[in-house]
């Protein structure tokens, strides 16, 4: 059988797609750095000596990375609000999920990356009289991310793609309006590889660029 | 030659007669529409008996693939199912598959939390008004069409939506009454249902692939009319709404089919 | 006595799991000295060395460094972050393994410690690093990266990121072993210049000659204990101790 | 709103939550496993010195890196058949899907490990009359599979939760059980606390696991 | 004369980027020589050392080991990587910075070789590995791992790797700079007893004693070039060129 391709129709949808496309960037490009942010605030912490903080954080990063993003969402839109009360917005939800959930992997790449590093780097920061956040800055972290950053990258364009999850709540992402063109038009197959191209239009450019990075650091 | 080619090819009619099977899909938990036993794995509902009375007309067996509302109509164009039922028709679907004539007529209702109670649609077209549909369906669609001031909460699944209307996240749900009913029967608490005016119907229909030889379509066309007529398929509707409890009594009377 | 005395360790032990690597190691050095450190492979020289400035956390002891002291018998704790950089800052080490950033040219790893620990304006940390380098030889691969860098090239880099600090104390880990006797020689007038403006230096060596002639006192270590201390001339010329008359009696050998 | 809390009503489903367990548990060790050999290919088809088959593998890659497996599972169940007569079930379809998604990203994770091993190592090696392959099985990989350990870990955890994507061609998977049960018993709270639940269950030992033989080996 | 030559290096050269580091490099070792190359830091020894067993790829020359050769002038491509690994299987090079696989214990890194190239049964390897082991004086640290090592003791890992590959050609580089002289007497006395097998050696040094008291010949090179070549006692006690008087004046003046 002979299916028959017709991507003409797509034109009329055209600020649907738009907008799709901005919600997701927005989305991606914001829980990104929060995110990582919060994974090293995660990270430090979990190095730290105060056994108790890194317990704390070993199960709150657990719980996040043992969950699918879906049951996260439902459970932070829905069932929150119902226990304590704090009513959140969908995109809030969406944003403080994405954050947790980011963080949490973020952390653990980081943690990663910074036990990597020779243990000789860290007595020659100390010997240099450095006290330990100027050593982290200066010596460590600088390390560390070179090799962090296949995995880094790897878990943003990943960030990018969960935001497609975000349909859920009813954000309208660009894999959230792809459903409503495909129910609109019947046209699943067109929908579905227009997305596609989208996604990697964005994407594309995000791996060859951290390609790019790590090639010249690791000169 | 086309008559040679499409022979070569074989019309869905065709295939149906020599194969002695009819492809249909299945979505699971769409009462009344879809059933499957959870035990015994068996199907029932209101396009199941449809399914297995035409099957029967065509001397052939029902072979059921499981599919979501989502790639029914995908698996209906990659030829994996030959009829889809419970389709409702557009003018831009149309440019893609067939639909047969209409099955029912069926009746748009909302579900309203305690207390809201609206005599017409225009009282629901306030911005303040947070109206739950799930994206992409006929309910979708109606409300953007006939609500576009409200603020509309469109979520994944109809169950999704009335779980908004539950969580307090909007104040009614839109859903087709054979669907709206189920649904309170289902969970009573969610809220009421209620027919706004004007009352608004659409048709139900199935759709088939769109092909050269519109034999199979006109089949099915017969064979709906014939069954319409004798009373059958509103025999078909009330079985597959008492299988999940709903009798003619907890039927508005603003509701037909 | 007291105050002429630069380090000072007391009673300081160290283990490994089971292995007692330091047993109870008792030394001075004086303001100005230059001492070496002598002693068959394992013997932990390193480990002292590295206990000097607390890059090891000695089990027990005293070590003093300058004015400041702490007593790990009586000390609960360390002291806290800040004043472990400030304690460190005040010494210069010289690893055996270099450990140079491998992430900075080998004129920002010169500078890196004088930027970001002293606050010392950019281009002055600049050109501090470039008259050092010069001094070990290396003027013309400050913008070098250390990968590329041969053995002795990142030995001499190290001992200039070490110096960039203008640390009252000095410990060497090997500061020769890479390096031929042309630069033996340059980094021997070095800390020959290093010590003439007072500046007082523990060094880990395995060439006698090197000691005898840059070191004003030898100390001779054997599992990780001091086994004999004295005038370096003394020591390695005629040495008291039957272990350390057994140990440099290789040495004789491997020369004549 | 006070929302009433009852769990009990899932005993009745117990068989069903089963099966979809059994699905997610087989669907991830067996994607996880064949993502990984192809993950290694890619990583050593990228570090080969041919350069036109580099360039092939890191299109290969970015394809199904930069889209979302949604949208992949949908085209490689329906559009290839159409284009190539290549007719594949549901489960054939999912199975491939995540094997060449996971192995995308297990390549690249693979590969970063691998360029951070010491130069001075594959000298060490060389040096010893090793050829390549063992070069690589007995110096460089087990070195980098320790570095690799937590994003490898990473990225299977996300494989087993991509198993939830495989509701869309209705394989019966835990979170398409998860979603019969909400509309069986409309009790979407409890029904998506459980599957987190389970997720959870699932996923922590395999978390703690990775944390121990990392901990062993950084010794 | 060809048939007694081991190592035979015609016209290499090597550049990395603008630096060419070999400058056309001919030289011969005769089999069961030990020969010490010597000369300043960055003079291009390592870099010469590499080449010898192809770890480095010169640009030019013909370089031949055994009954091997590889012309680079010529040579399209280098051979495959088996051919390769045969060559490079009996050469054993040391490393100035060890090199050791972090991931093994002691004595696995000695059995490597052997086991994975050699095809030598687990026991056996063992046994040579313990062997080899006692001989370098570290036959308790058999199950330890290379991190819990010193200098010295790593260093001395590394040779027990290199040996158990009973290779017929043995590169060392700095294979003495962290060994303490007790230790230098044993591995000068390893080196003898490998001489007096038949072993062909080529050492790099920067110890002017040990390179006297082992070699049998000494090559001088300074900037990627040799300079000067001859019979050991000859070349350290009466250089003929200015250069390696030069060199060696810092030696002497170190010493005395
Ligand atoms: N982190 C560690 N874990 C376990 N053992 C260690 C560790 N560091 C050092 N050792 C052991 O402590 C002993 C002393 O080591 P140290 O490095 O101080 O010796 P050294 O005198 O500097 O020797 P060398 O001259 O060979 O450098 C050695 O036996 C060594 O194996
Ligand atoms: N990978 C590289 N990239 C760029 N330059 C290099 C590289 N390897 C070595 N060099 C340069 O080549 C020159 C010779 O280096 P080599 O390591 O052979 O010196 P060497 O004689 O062994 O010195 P040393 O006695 O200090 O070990 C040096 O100037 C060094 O900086
Ligand atoms: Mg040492
Ligand atoms: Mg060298």
């Amino acid at each position: 059988m002979q299916y028959q391709w017709d991507f003409g129709f797509l034109i009329q949808y055209k600020s649907l797609i738009w907008t799709g496309v901005l919600y997701t960037i927005g989305f991606t490009i914001g829980t990104a750095l929060s995110g990582l942010v919060l994974g090293c605030v995660i990270a430090l912490a979990r190095l730290s000596t105060i056994r108790f903080l890194g317990s704390v954080i070993i199960g709150f990063t657990e719980i996040f990375r043992c969950t699918p993003v879906l049951v996260q969402l439902v459970w932070c839109y829905y069932a929150l609000p119902m226990l304590t009360g704090i009513e959140m917005s969908a995109g809030t939800a969406a944003f403080v999920t994405l954050t947790l959930y980011g963080g949490s992997f973020f952390g653990e790449i980081i943690r990663g990356g910074i036990i990597s590093v020779d243990l000789g780097q860290w007595d020659a920061g100390r010997a240099l009289g450095m006290q330990r956040h100027q050593l982290m800055a200066r010596i460590i972290l600088p390390q560390a991310f070179r090799r962090m950053i296949p995995p880094l990258m790897n878990q943003t364009v990943l960030q990018l793609k969960n935001t497609s999850l975000l349909s859920v709540l009813a954000v309208p992402d660009l894999l959230y309006q792809g459903q409503l063109i495909t129910s609109a038009s019947y046209r699943p197959l067109e929908t579905y590889t227009m997305i596609a191209v989208i996604y990697f239009i964005l994407l594309f450019p995000l791996t060859r660029f951290a390609h790019r990075l790590e090639a010249r650091k690791s000169h | 030659t086309p008559a040679i080619a499409q022979q070569a090819t074989g019309s869905t009619f065709d295939k149906i007669r020599s194969s002695k099977k009819l492809r249909v899909a299945g979505i699971v938990g769409t009462e009344p529409y879809y059933h499957k036993d959870i035990a015994t794995g068996e199907w029932t509902g209101f396009c199941m008996s449809m399914a297995r009375d035409l099957a029967k007309s065509l001397e052939a067996e029902v072979e059921i693939s499981e599919t979501t509302w989502g790639n029914a109509v995908l698996d209906l164009q990659s030829n994996k199912i030959d009829i889809m039922f419970g389709l409702s028709p557009t003018p831009s679907r149309a440019l893609v598959v067939e639909f047969t004539r209409p099955i029912m007529q069926n009746t748009f209702t909302i579900i309203a939390k305690p207390g809201l109670e609206p005599k017409t649609w225009e009282e629901l077209n306030k911005p303040e008004v947070r109206i739950a549909v799930d994206i992409g369906s006929t309910h979708d669609l109606f409300a953007r069409r006939v609500l576009p001031k409200a603020t509309l909460v469109a979520l994944k699944t109809p169950d999704d939506a009335t779980l908004a209307v539950q969580a307090g996240r909007a104040d009614a749900v839109i859903q087709v009454a054979m669907l709206s009913l189920v649904t309170v029967k289902k969970n009573p608490r969610v809220g009421k249902i209620v027919v706004p005016g004007p009352i608004v119907r659409q048709p139900t229909c199935a759709g088939v692939r769109a092909e050269d030889s519109p034999r199979f379509r006109t089949f099915v066309d017969n064979w709906l009319e014939y069954n319409r007529s004798s009373g059958v398929v509103t025999e078909w509707i009330t079985n597959s709404l008492a299988l999940v409890g709903v009798q003619k009594q907890d039927i508005p009377a603003d509701i037909q089919f | 006595m007291t105050t002429d005395v630069m380090i000072e360790l007391i009673g300081v032990q160290k283990s490994f799991g089971n292995l007692m690597v330091l047993k109870d190691i008792t030394l001075n050095v004086k303001r100005g000295d230059v001492v070496a450190l002598i002693g068959p492979s394992g013997s932990g020289k390193s480990t002292l060395l590295r206990s000097v400035n607390l890059l090891t956390t000695p089990e027990k002891g005293v070590i003093r460094v300058g004015s400041q002291t702490i007593d790990f018998s009586t000390a609960k704790s360390l002291p806290g972050d800040k004043a472990l950089a400030a304690f460190r800052a005040r010494t210069g080490m010289v690893f055996q393994s270099f450990n140079l950033f491998p992430h900075m040219s080998v004129e920002q790893n010169v500078m890196e410690g004088p930027v970001t620990v002293l606050k010392m304006p950019k281009a002055e940390a600049k050109a501090l690093a470039h008259d050092l380098l010069a001094k070990v030889g290396l003027a013309d691969k400050a913008t070098a990266h250390p990968e590329s860098l041969s053995g002795g090239q990142k030995q001499r880099v190290a001992i200039a990121r070490a110096l960039a600090m203008k640390p009252e104390v000095m410990l060497f880990d090997e500061a020769t072993s890479a390096l031929d006797p042309e630069l033996v020689g340059e980094v021997l007038s070095v800390i020959r210049s290093l010590a003439a403006e007072g500046m007082t230096m523990l060094l880990v060596t395995h060439e006698m000659a090197f000691a005898r002639d840059v070191a004003d006192r030898v100390i001779f270590m054997r599992d990780g204990s001091v086994v004999e201390e004295g005038e370096a001339r003394q020591v390695i010329g005629s040495p008291k101790e039957p272990a350390t008359q057994a140990f440099l009696a290789h040495f004789h050998g491997a020369l004549t």
